[in-house]
């Protein structure tokens, strides 16, 4: 398996598209979409989009093998196991309901 | 369930504990059952199918997923009786009945400290009447400790800046070891009581005996000693809200939607009164962290509770102002709870800005050091604080 | 090659001990096998100190009044017997030394992927035990080796930072060993070796390595802020400045959790080997062992929360926690049934390696089931932190894990060295490591049910005669691991050659000379058979410089 | 089973043409530069996952005190310079990109290219650190350092306390300073490639270590990438806005 070399211009279209996210979410940050979460939410996901841009083509995955697909998703995974099981102790903390 | 009583357990002093040990046993049969079933059939291969000559050759015996998927469903739906009993009784455990007796227990090192609903306050020793549901509202000066008593089964920390709690109905009258179970520095074996179960009459002539004022009556005169009386009066004219009868409610918070008043938010509202501030009213008031301690604290609740109590008694501060709701108090408003899941609103919760005060004379000035060693002799040569070393 | 005596003899053939001389040879190494020896040294040195310490605890409790140390002192040799033996024992002990050993001779490799990160990696090691070291001679750590906050960040007086740093680094040491193995497990395999043809030994480096890779760095995060709480108070986890103890908790098990499988598995690859190894029989449900391993690594990762149980967690989050606590435990049952499976209708020997594992299997069975009471959220209430739980981990880390770890190094011995161990006394002293062992932690099972509680100085008087057994115990298996520590190095000198398969086993490693020579094989080896696939002697030809000896298994000689 | 059983297909070993163990890049232990450059890849890929692990407790700590205490993150947010951080977040893409053209040319052979690209890439990180100092010390000054000294001068709102301002100064301060000393170490590695670019090491056939670096050089990209907005933008529609909250 020989590596793939990625032509110049696709490098040049994602750092545009790069740039044109970075504007839209300072944009957006200061927009009030009306709820706090909804700003975070939009935020996030032009950064994941970002972060995928930059992973797929800046960092070759896009042509990469499937055991680097594997490694780059599990270590997102894993991110999200320790964030979600966590959170689950804290979003539930009062929950447990008891006669006074 | 009347399980004989395994070899080696402590004394089932109350309701739940046989109850656990019904699930230990259950336990301990499953573990005999399979250690046994493995260590037979280990012995019994092992010498059945020695090595006879130095050349044996065995066929190889490739596998089989009829073993494989038994071995996995038995011991899954084994695995999953186990849970599912753990977890009722886990909410056994830790749901506090109605109609209990309260006591307030504080931790520090190292000793335990309890507070009755009459004005009792006992070190290290706890006295409960025999057959009556007592349920404990728990925190620490200091670091986490554990409150456990063996002998009733139960167990739970305490942790700094919040409320913690356990429950339990002693079902025999004599002294149980209580322990602290989670390690919290140099004198941590020896953050031991005992809890004295008494019939009711003997109880009632202790509670008689010597005892100083309720907490409530302790917190009134706390209220007023401290000012608070000054902003908080009965009428509508002072610069605070009227605490009459806020207690068990829920409350409208400027920014945050409606929390229920339960002792978590009272705590937090004098330690870091800016924290949640009241709809229509001024952040004027200051905070108290550093002035009082962790028992005055549960003091000031305790008055704060009773303001809202139609009756008094041993039952009064469970009857709070609360009883009128459906009991569904989970310690937060189901739109306050949409609002911020997060908010520091129930009694598990975090009490983040709620730095449990009695620290803070000393630890103020030190920069770090835990507080309250004038109380205990004893505790002052412990050396304290992050200073100095790394 | 051999003088008359037997002693002072050198090995016929170049191999990687007598390759080259001199001390700058084996610390500048960046050979494998040298580096697992460097590893060896260094384990069994931080075993007998963290083993010393056991002693005294067990000494201070043969008593109920703390009489023998001060509290303080006593709260120091607990947790430095905790953060030695895991952090600087148990951890490295069978992937560092055996592992690094064997995993690129099982799959044919020349040597590790990363040879250069590999002998960095026992630097690291070393300069995270001297730091450690250091806070212990200055004073020590009292902690417990749980660090819990609030008392490690502001109340304990001890040498937090030092040996959290010591730690700190040792975890770099961990994830590059890890690292390591993944790499070399998926590109250095010889022609032939397919997945699965790979000794289950590997399967589970390969799946503790994954818990290194990604449990290993949310601990050095934690100690970092631990040690930043300290210094300057950022209020992270201190209820004072608005933090939270009980993240400390949640971050520190989500490494410390997985982290008990990282002791285990490689424990349990090494008994898959022993068992079919000295069974001559193929690994009962090969692909299962195989798979239970990863699954193993994986839902490791998604039960820590069952050391909060009643620490005010969430009684919901305690249930998602508790229900997979009891589904990991099925991959662990699917193992131990296999391996019993394995036994049927082979050829069982009792060599000392054996010995072990068989030990293995009944010890970690009952730590496992054990447990379970602890993953039952009603029980654990009761359970939690009483002589219930040292009961149960020691089950499994010393009967287990250690059971594992001496039983490889016995089966390896031959390999490492190139000599014998003498089997008699290996035999006599397994089964008195096994009773010592049983009587020292069975009645603390007793102990914790019956409410003692843990990390206590002092107790009641009506605990003392199961504490008495229990020290009793404890010096029979003291006196037991002596056994082997003078023999292991008795037999270096003096030991009878060993030839390169003594056990007529399958793996790779036997098809070179013992001890291999540097390159590990003559040529690279072509794979052309299956896992555990026994044939006769003649036929395993050796694929390595010394072909002494190969049709003659050294069975049942004791040489001493 | 049998002994001469057919040979599964060699694992590596292919690619014969580029097997040529008497290169001097190719290391002892593997068989051939492909196999080589896989471990180096895969081996970099796992570091990087470690990586996401390490800043992932920061993330997980960051993300349960952010939604307990909104207010406090939005109103410490607002006092750092959204804009230095957006000029930051350019000159890292940017970088991001000269990296990977760096990358491009050594597979295309281009020494000149490559070493250009190298340099515009160090000093655009070099950039980024000066900008980023030029916070700190203005922070530093504004005693925002949490720990001792730590001051909030400013007015607080009702509900905020100043505790959870300074938790979120921590998470500033440990996130881009972990963030900054990963920057340092890549400008450390470039200089290396630079040197050996310089000396002509790297062909079309070898240049492994361009690329590892390339990869952990977009990692850190990426980090910044989350943390900008999570740092500089969480609050501004709610200062900028006004009243937020509902
Ligand atoms: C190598 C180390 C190791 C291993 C492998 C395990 C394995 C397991 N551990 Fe253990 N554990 C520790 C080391 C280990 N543990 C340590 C060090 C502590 C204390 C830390 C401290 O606080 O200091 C601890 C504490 C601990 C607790 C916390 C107790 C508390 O603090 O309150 C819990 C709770 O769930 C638990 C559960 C389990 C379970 C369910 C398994 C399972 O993986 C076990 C699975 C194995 C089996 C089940 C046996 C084989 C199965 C059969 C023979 C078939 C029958 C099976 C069924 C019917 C299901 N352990
Ligand atoms: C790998 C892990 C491991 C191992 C192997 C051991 C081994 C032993 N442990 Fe340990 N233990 C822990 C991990 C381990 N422990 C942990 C994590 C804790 C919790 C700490 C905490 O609470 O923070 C703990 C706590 C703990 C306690 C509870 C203390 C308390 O809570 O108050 C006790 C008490 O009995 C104990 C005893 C023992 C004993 C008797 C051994 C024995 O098996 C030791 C046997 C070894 C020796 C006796 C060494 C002798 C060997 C030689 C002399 C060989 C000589 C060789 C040559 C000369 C070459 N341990
Ligand atoms: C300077 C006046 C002042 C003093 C003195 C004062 N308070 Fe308050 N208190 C207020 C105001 C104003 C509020 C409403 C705004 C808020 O929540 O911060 C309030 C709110 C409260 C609340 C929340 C009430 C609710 O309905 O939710 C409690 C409980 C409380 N105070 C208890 C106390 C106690 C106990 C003391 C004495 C130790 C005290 N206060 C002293 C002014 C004061
Ligand atoms: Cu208090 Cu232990
Ligand atoms: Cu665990």
């Amino acid at each position: 398996m020989s590596e793939h070399i990625v032509s110049k211009k696709v490098y040049y279209l994602i750092f545009g598209a790069l740039m044109v996210l970075t504007a839209l979410t300072v944009w957006v940050a200061n927009i009030d979409l009306g709820s706090e979460k909804l700003n975070t939410v939009v935020a996030l996901a032009i950064a994941v989009t970002k972060a995928v841009l930059v992973v797929l083509y800046f960092m070759h995955v896009r042509y990469s093998s499937r055991l680097t697909w594997v490694v780059v998703a599990g270590g997102f995974l894993w991110l999200v196991i320790m964030v979600g099981l966590t959170l689950s102790d804290y979003l539930s903390r009062g929950l447990l309901t008891y006669p006074r | 369930m009347q399980l004989p009583r395994l070899p080696f357990t402590p004394e089932q002093a109350s309701t739940v504990s046989t109850e656990v040990d019904a699930l230990y046993t259950y336990l301990v049969a499953i573990t005999l059952f399979f250690s046994l079933l493995v260590t037979v059939l280990i012995f019994y291969f092992a010498v059945k199918y020695r090595r006879r000559s130095e050349n044996e050759l065995p066929q190889p015996i490739a596998g089989s997923v009829k073993l494989e998927t038994m071995w996995t469903v038995i011991p899954f739906l084994i695995s999953m009786t186990i849970f599912v009993w753990g977890a009722s009784l886990y909410f056994t455990l830790y749901r506090p009945p109605k109609d209990a007796i309260e006591i307030f227990v504080v931790g520090k090192q190292w000793m335990w400290k309890f507070q009755h609903t009459e004005g009792q306050r006992e070190i290290n020793e706890l006295h409960v009447p025999v057959g009556a549901k007592v349920k404990l509202t728990m925190t620490t000066e200091d670091v986490i400790h554990s409150f456990a008593v063996p002998a009733f089964r139960i167990r739970s920390d305490v942790v700094p800046g919040r409320y913690t709690f356990a429950w339990f109905e002693a079902t025999k009258p004599g002294r149980y070891a209580l322990y602290c179970t989670e390690f919290c520095g140099t004198n941590h074996s020896g953050m031991t009581g005992w809890v004295e179960v008494m019939e009711p009459t003997a109880y009632q002539a202790w509670l008689a005996g010597g005892g100083s004022d309720s907490p409530a009556a302790q917190g009134e005169q706390l209220f007023q000693s401290l000012g608070c009386a000054t902003c908080h009066r009965a009428d509508t004219q002072g610069r605070g809200p009227v605490l009459t009868g806020v207690f068990g409610k829920p409350q409208r918070i400027q920014d945050v939607g409606d929390v229920l008043v339960d002792e978590s938010y009272i705590r937090e509202s004098i330690t870091n009164p800016a924290a949640k501030v009241v709809e229509g009213f001024q952040p004027i008031m200051p905070s108290y962290q550093g002035q009082v301690s962790e028992e005055q604290l549960l003091q000031l609740i305790a008055y704060i509770r009773s303001l809202g109590a139609p009756q008094q008694g041993t039952t009064m501060t469970n009857s709070g102002a609360g009883q009128g709701e459906p009991t569904t108090t989970t310690g937060i408003n189901p739109d306050a709870q949409r609002s911020n899941p997060l908010g520091p609103t129930s009694p598990n919760q975090i009490q983040g800005n709620a730095p449990p005060s009695g620290l803070s004379p000393q630890g103020r000035r030190s920069g770090q050091t835990g507080g309250g060693t004038s109380q205990t002799g004893g505790n002052s040569n412990q050396p304290r604080g992050g200073n100095s070393n790394q | 090659m051999t003088d008359a005596m037997g002693t002072r003899v050198k090995f016929a053939h170049e191999n990687y001990i007598n390759a080259n001389y001199g001390i700058k040879s084996w610390l500048l190494t960046k050979d494998h096998k040298r580096i697992a020896l460097l590893y060896l040294a260094s384990v069994t040195v931080f075993f007998i100190l963290g083993g010393i310490y056991a002693l005294v605890i067990r000494l201070e409790l043969l008593t109920p009044a703390g009489n023998i140390v001060q509290p303080m002192t006593y709260n120091k040799l607990f947790t430095q017997h905790g953060i030695i033996m895991i952090f600087f024992f148990l951890i490295p002990s069978i992937p560092a030394v055996l592992g690094n050993f064997l995993v690129p001779l099982m799959i044919g490799a020349k040597d590790l992927a990363f040879p250069k990160l590999n002998l960095l990696s026992w630097y690291l090691y070393l300069a995270g035990a001297l730091f450690t070291i250091w806070a212990l001679l200055n004073g020590g750590i009292d902690t417990g080796w749980t660090f819990y906050t609030p008392y490690s960040t502001t109340f304990s007086n001890s040498y937090v930072v030092a040996a959290g740093l010591g730690i700190f680094i040792n975890g770099f040491s961990s994830i590059l060993t890890g690292l390591n193995f993944i790499v070399t497990i998926h590109t250095m395999r010889a022609p032939g070796m397919t997945w699965f043809r790979l000794p289950l030994f590997i399967w589970s480096h390969y799946a503790t390595s994954l818990i290194m890779v990604l449990g290993t760095p949310v601990i050095a995060i934690t100690i970092l802020l631990v040690a930043l709480e300290r210094i300057v108070h950022i209020g992270i986890f201190d209820p004072r400045l608005g933090g939270d103890p009980v993240l400390f908790q949640h971050f520190f098990w989500f490494y410390s959790h997985p982290a008990v499988y990282i002791m285990i598995l490689p424990s349990m690859g090494v008994v898959s080997e022993l068992i079919s190894t000295h069974s001559r029989k193929n690994v009962f449900g090969y692909s299962f062992v195989a798979f239970s391993s990863l699954a193993i690594a994986v839902f490791g990762f998604l039960v820590w929360g069952h050391h909060l149980f009643t620490s005010s967690q969430s009684v919901y989050a305690g249930m998602i926690f508790s229900f997979v606590s009891f589904a990991v435990a099925i991959p662990s049952a699917v193992k131990v049934f296999n391996w019993t499976a394995t036994l049927y209708k082979g050829s069982i020997s009792y060599d000392t390696p054996m010995l072990y594992a068989l030990g293995f299997i009944g010890l970690f069975t009952i730590g496992g089931l054990t447990g379970l009471f602890l993953a039952a959220l009603g029980l654990d209430v009761h359970l939690t932190d009483s002589y219930f739980i040292v009961a149960h981990f020691h089950y499994i880390m010393v009967g287990g894990a250690l059971m594992g770890y001496l039983g490889g190094l016995h089966n390896w011995w031959p390999k490492i060295t190139g000599r014998m161990y003498p089997e008699g006394w290996g035999r006599f002293s397994a089964l008195v490591i096994f009773v010592g062992f049983n009587l020292t932690f069975f009645p603390q099972f007793l102990l914790g049910y019956m409410g003692m509680p843990r990390r206590y100085h002092a107790y009641a008087e009506e605990f003392q005669v199961l504490n008495v057994f229990s020290t009793a115990g404890a010096s029979i298996l003291g006196f037991g691991l002596l056994i082997p520590g003078i023999y292991f190095i008795w037999s270096m000198r003096y030991g009878k050659f060993a030839p390169p398969n003594p056990w007529a086993a399958t793996g790779l490693e036997w098809r070179t000379a013992s001890p291999p020579p540097t390159e590990n094989f003559a040529s690279t080896p072509v794979v052309t058979w299956e896992a555990y696939e026994y044939r006769p002697m003649e036929e395993m030809e050796v694929i390595g410089p010394d072909k002494r000896d190969t049709a003659q298994p050294a069975h049942g000689e004791a040489t001493i | 089973m049998a002994h001469a059983e057919t040979l599964d297909a060699h694992e590596h070993g292919g690619a014969a043409a580029t097997d040529h163990h008497a290169s001097s890049n190719l290391a002892h232990h593997f068989d051939n530069l492909e196999q080589q450059r896989e471990a180096g890849s895969l081996g970099m890929w796992l570091f990087l996952v470690t990586e996401i692990m390490f800043f992932g407790g920061l993330f997980t700590g960051y993300i349960i005190y952010r939604m307990q205490h909104p207010q406090a993150f939005a109103i410490a947010s607002s006092t750092l310079n959204w804009k230095l951080g957006a000029l930051n977040t350019v000159v890292l893409i940017v970088s991001s990109l000269t990296m990977a053209l760096a990358v491009y040319f050594a597979q295309m052979g281009s020494r000149r290219m490559q070493i250009i690209f190298l340099v515009a890439t160090m000093l655009l990180g070099a950039v980024f650190l000066v900008v980023k100092g030029f916070e700190y010390a203005d922070k530093f000054e504004h005693h925002h350092f949490p720990g001792l000294g730590f001051q909030w001068t400013d007015a607080v709102p009702a509900g905020v306390s100043t505790h959870h301002i300074q938790m979120f100064y921590w998470i500033y301060f440990a996130m881009t300073g972990l963030h900054a000393l990963h920057m340092i170490i890549g400008i450390g590695a470039m200089l290396f490639l630079i040197y050996y670019a310089y000396r002509g090491r790297y062909t079309p056939e070898y240049h492994a270590p361009v690329e590892l670096t390339g990869l952990y050089w977009h990692f850190v990209d990426i980090v910044w990438i989350f943390l900008f907005p999570l740092l500089y933008l969480l609050g501004a529609h709610l200062t900028h806005g006004g009243g937020g909250g509902h």
